[in-house]
């Protein structure tokens, strides 16, 4: 079983791309379970997500404390919030941001891999969302994907068709692109 | 068809699935979602019912219980404060022999405001005369709301159930659901069609002033239904299994053969807790689960046949009796009266407090080393 | 005007078994003949009546019927005494019951 | 007495319908104005009738199980719950087809005025298919007269014991039931069948939800002889205490205009509930009473039917 924990802020879309990365995984046939952190959304305030994928059933209802994989929506959210706590050693983060790799370091994490995209841009290139608050969250899914071998990009494009009630186009070329974008 | 679906989606989707004819809700978190899509489907002439958008839960049941008494299946779901404001409704349903059926997303009740999982709201509706019942996934809710009209309208039963479903562990948690071709549906569950009911052509009053003289009886003939329910359920689950490959019982007991501890739970803690039980199983100790499914009929044999020669019982109760103990644990002890097994009461996880696999060992750990007790607070900061 | 036959006995439930699952009636009330509830008893002074039907009207039971002339149903009249204040003919007098 | 059938004098003409559809042998006190409105609105509404009864007279009027006096479907129902629970029978006809059968909640002033009230206004602002008839004894009988919101002012009960009477005015009902803007709603009094029935024909054809506020005196409650019930009912509207109108789509019309209204102390002095009371008091529920009507007249003029 692949445990993954999204971080963003109110409005940015974690909860569905938590929802949307485990009906890209169902499509492919693994069994799947997505859900928020249980609390009172506010819009900016710090929301964690999380997403549960196996090949057997899934019998958990509990948070999850040891991630595999961590997807950063907003790299402020570094050292604001204990991001790293509890990843597996050697476990993926996925972040947006411009910037490279190599500019983040996690002393907390055992040998993680960073990714980075700089998905605001290519969200705001898509039409999605606005200059000061753009929707990044069907992006970054676009990296993560690519970044973990986790599922397919068509699957994930897929997915995002199917959840997203506009743009869906524009949403799943945005994924595309992030997915193209990291080697 | 497999969908992924949160529990109140399963929800919506089971009641749509039942064909009911009136629904009637009000809103409240962590249920809102079950309004909302019941709204939608009723709205797109995907099920053609009657949703009535009553002013609070207590005219929810209120209106459920009159659309019914004609004749209607009805429907209607709430949470914690909304199941309170409908308690006396939840007696009258039962009492007028109705088989609605009620999914509750099990929440805590204030003060302090919490919109968290909690099972104390439903408890407290223990004595009403309802079935009830709490699901593990929302599978089992989207089941569990079709066998519990098949269930509750049965000649001998005519009883409604309170189907729990944890708030936000299974309300807003997205999973797996198949949900089945509605001409099979139709086939396991016909046509609500009572045999009394309010109709013109044969005046009757329903719920009239009754003496001593007999109100006894009538509630010597709801004990009865309870009773024979338990049969009934059985019968329905295995029949459900034939028709949809899921067969349900009262409990479901995991890994308990050659156990000598074995933990008693329900809801969604029986699924965190059969994985520590393989965790604790690849280190060698023998761990059982034993779920227990209905609340009310209490499944008295099974605890007993499953319990009896067991070194150790730990019950999880998320939920509490205060000034006693947890709920579940009072029901399992009175069942292993005689019987030399320990008993360990827990409580964990009120108001939404996550409960982790590792608590779930430390229970385990506890009734190794420790003397039996009937109250043992997990994880509480003191 | 056409009455059916009215009831006179109680309905007799043994026990459970004969009892439905909830309380839903079973027959109407009147077997419960209110003439003991009266004290006086009002008396049509078929002279004086003028067939209004007013008492009729008038009557919560009801226990008059509206025929030439009218009849008090003495099995279900309750003494209230509406009709004989209400009688525009002084046509209803008192008596009292039991003497 | 004999179930024979006896000849109707051809020259006799009833003024409202022959159909006895309530039974007698119901357990309704001596003069009992409820049992009179039962039997009045069941002439009107026929035998297609199904009755949502919550805690009130009514409920035990009808006889306990296994009987029922009413001879309609009583739903007996939770004291707060008259409208939503025929809301609920309104779905489950609706559902099944059965267009000609009308759901009526049958409710006492407590259950209205009082416990009731939200779920009334609920099912008034939903629009919900259903009439709704209040019948308004003034306080809580069947518990034994205990003051509810529909108290007049200046009555004794036993909750407002002689010393203590009712100080405030009487809740005004149909202030209330009219600002939901429903289709039809008017007041009926017992003292007057053919107007009375007449509006239940009226709420019957309409569409949507009715309000019926129905005027049903208590001889036990009130303190009088239950062979005066009908004066006192009459008295009520003669006086202007409990005037007669109804408001329809918004339409005021007053159905019955007193020239010479009587003075309240006429309706007072013969109901022991306001025996206690002092002139001046009197003269206070006159003034109160004026001021109601000036009202309801002023409103008639501004939203009645108009006239060139």
């Amino acid at each position: 079983m692949l445990e993954i924990r999204f971080h963003g802020r109110g409005g940015q879309g974690a909860v569905k791309a938590s929802d949307i990365l485990a009906i890209a995984a169902f499509n492919e046939g693994k069994r799947v379970q997505a859900f928020p952190f249980f609390g009172v959304e506010r819009r900016g305030a710090p929301v964690t997500a999380f997403t549960r994928i196996s090949d057997d059933e899934i019998r958990i209802h509990s948070y999850i404390y040891e991630p595999d994989v961590l997807v950063v929506l907003d790299p402020t959210l570094i050292g604001a919030v204990p991001l790293t706590e509890g990843l597996k050693p050697n476990g993926k983060i996925i972040i947006n941001t411009e910037r490279e790799s190599e500019h983040f370091s996690f002393p907390d994490a055992e040998n993680p891999v960073v990714s980075t995209v700089g998905c605001s841009a290519i969200a705001l290139k898509y039409g999605l969302g606005s200059q000061s608050a753009p929707i990044v969250n069907t992006a970054i899914l676009g990296a993560v994907a690519k970044a973990t071998g986790l599922v397919s990009i068509k699957s994930i494009m897929d997915a995002i068709k199917e959840r997203i009630p506009t743009k869906k186009e524009e949403n799943a070329a945005a994924a595309k692109e992030t997915y193209e974008f990291l080697r | 068809m497999k969908k992924v679906l949160t529990g109140n989606f399963a929800t919506a989707y089971g009641a749509k699935a039942a064909r009911v004819n009136v629904i009637a809700a009000y809103p409240i978190t962590p249920q809102t979602t079950i309004v909302e899509m019941l709204s939608e489907i009723v709205a797109d002439g995907e099920l053609d019912a009657s949703f009535v958008k009553v002013e609070s839960e207590h005219s929810a049941l209120a209106a459920c219980i009159g659309a019914q008494s004609a004749g209607s299946r009805t429907f209607t779901a709430t949470s914690a404060q909304g199941l309170a404001l409908m308690h006396e409704l939840i007696h009258w349903a039962a009492r007028a022999r109705l088989p609605i059926v009620l999914a509750n997303v099990n929440r805590a009740m204030g003060p302090g405001w919490s919109i968290w999982a909690d099972a104390t709201d439903s408890i407290a509706q223990r004595d009403t005369g309802w079935m009830q019942l709490y699901c593990e996934n929302n599978q089992e809710v989207y089941d569990t709301i079709l066998m519990s009209y098949k269930i509750g309208e049965h000649a001998d039963i005519l009883l409604p159930a309170l189907v729990n479903l944890d708030a936000f562990f299974l309300s807003h948690t997205s999973q797996v659901v198949d949900l089945y071709d509605q001409k099979t549906i139709d086939q396991f569950l016909p046509p609500y069609n009572p045999k009394i009911k309010l109709d013109v052509n044969h005046p009757r009053s329903f719920g009239a002033l009754t003496s001593p003289e007999h109100y006894y009886e009538f509630s010597y003939k709801i004990q009865n239904a309870q009773e024979k329910a338990k049969e009934i359920i059985r019968k329905v689950g295995k029949e459900f299994g034939e028709m949809f490959g899921r067969e349900y019982d009262l409990t479901e007991s995991y890994r308990c053969e050659d156990a000598e501890f074995i933990l008693v739970n329900y809801g969604t803690l029986a699924g965190t807790v059969k994985d520590a039980v393989d965790r604790m199983r690849e280190k060698g100790i023998a761990v059982g689960s034993l779920k227990i499914r209905y609340f009310r009929p209490f499944p008295s044999e099974e605890i007993q046949s499953v319990l009896k020669n067991v070194k150790a019982v730990g019950v999880i109760d998320r939920a509490i009796s205060y000034g006693h103990e947890g709920p579940f644990f009072t029901e399992v002890r009175s069942n292993l009266y005689g019987s030399k097994a320990s008993l360990y009461g827990f409580i964990a996880g009120l108001g939404g407090r996550d409960v982790s696999i590792m608590d779930i060992e430390s229970m385990v750990d506890y009734m190794k080393k420790e003397q039996p007790s009937h109250l043992i607070w997990i994880g509480v900061k003191k | 005007m056409a009455r059916k036959k009215r009831a006179d006995q109680p309905i007799v439930i043994k026990g459970a078994s004969d009892t439905p699952p909830m309380a839903a009636s079973m027959g109407s009330m009147e077997w419960n003949k209110t003439a003991s509830w009266r004290s006086i008893r009002p008396v049509i002074l078929e002279e004086k009546c003028k067939r209004c039907m007013i008492c009729w009207k008038f009557c919560p039971e009801p226990a008059i019927f509206p025929t030439d002339p009218p009849k008090i149903d003495y099995e279900y009249c309750k003494g209230c005494g509406i009709c004989i204040v209400e009688c525009p003919f002084d046509a209803i007098v008192s008596e009292k019951e039991g003497k | 007495m004999s179930s024979t059938t006896e000849s109707k004098p051809k020259k006799i003409k009833l003024t409202i319908p022959e159909e006895e559809i309530m039974n007698p042998g119901h357990l309704a006190c001596l003069g009992c104005g409820a049992s009179l409105a039962m039997r009045y609105v069941l002439k009107g509404l026929g035998k297609k009738t199904i009755l949502s009864i919550p805690a009130c007279c009514w409920a035990v009027i009808d006889g306990p199980f296994p009987y029922s006096a009413a001879g309609v479907p009583v739903h007996h129902c939770a004291f707060e719950t008259a409208a939503a629970t025929a809301c609920g029978v309104t779905h489950a006809l609706d559902q099944s087809g059965q267009d000609d059968v009308t759901s009526v909640a049958w409710a006492g002033d407590g259950g209205t005025f009082d416990i009731g009230l939200q779920a009334l206004s609920g099912a008034a602002e939903r629009g919900e298919n259903m009439i709704y008839i209040v019948y308004d004894n003034e306080a809580y009988m069947n518990t034994g007269i205990q003051r509810s919101s529909s108290t007049p002012h200046g009555a004794w009960t036993t909750t407002t014991p002689v010393k203590h009477y009712k100080k405030g005015l009487k809740k005004n009902i149909m202030e209330i039931m009219t600002a939901h803007g429903i289709p039809y709603c008017a007041t009926a009094n017992i003292g007057y069948p053919e107007d009375l029935i007449k509006k239940v024909k009226k709420a019957k054809e309409t569409k949507g939800f009715r309000f019926l506020h129905i005027y049903a005196p208590c001889p036990t409650g009130w303190k009088h002889p239950p062979d005066v019930t009908i004066k006192i009912s009459r008295l009520a509207t003669e006086t202007n205490v409990f005037p007669l109108f109804e408001v329809e789509d918004g339409i005021y019309k007053i159905n019955k205009k007193i020239k010479n209204p009587k003075p309240v102390s006429e309706y007072l002095k013969i109901q022991g509930r306001f025996r206690h009371l002092t002139e001046n008091v009197v003269q206070s529920i006159q003034k109160e009473v004026d001021q109601r009507w000036t009202r309801l007249q002023k409103m008639e003029q501004a939203f009645g039917e108009k006239t060139e």
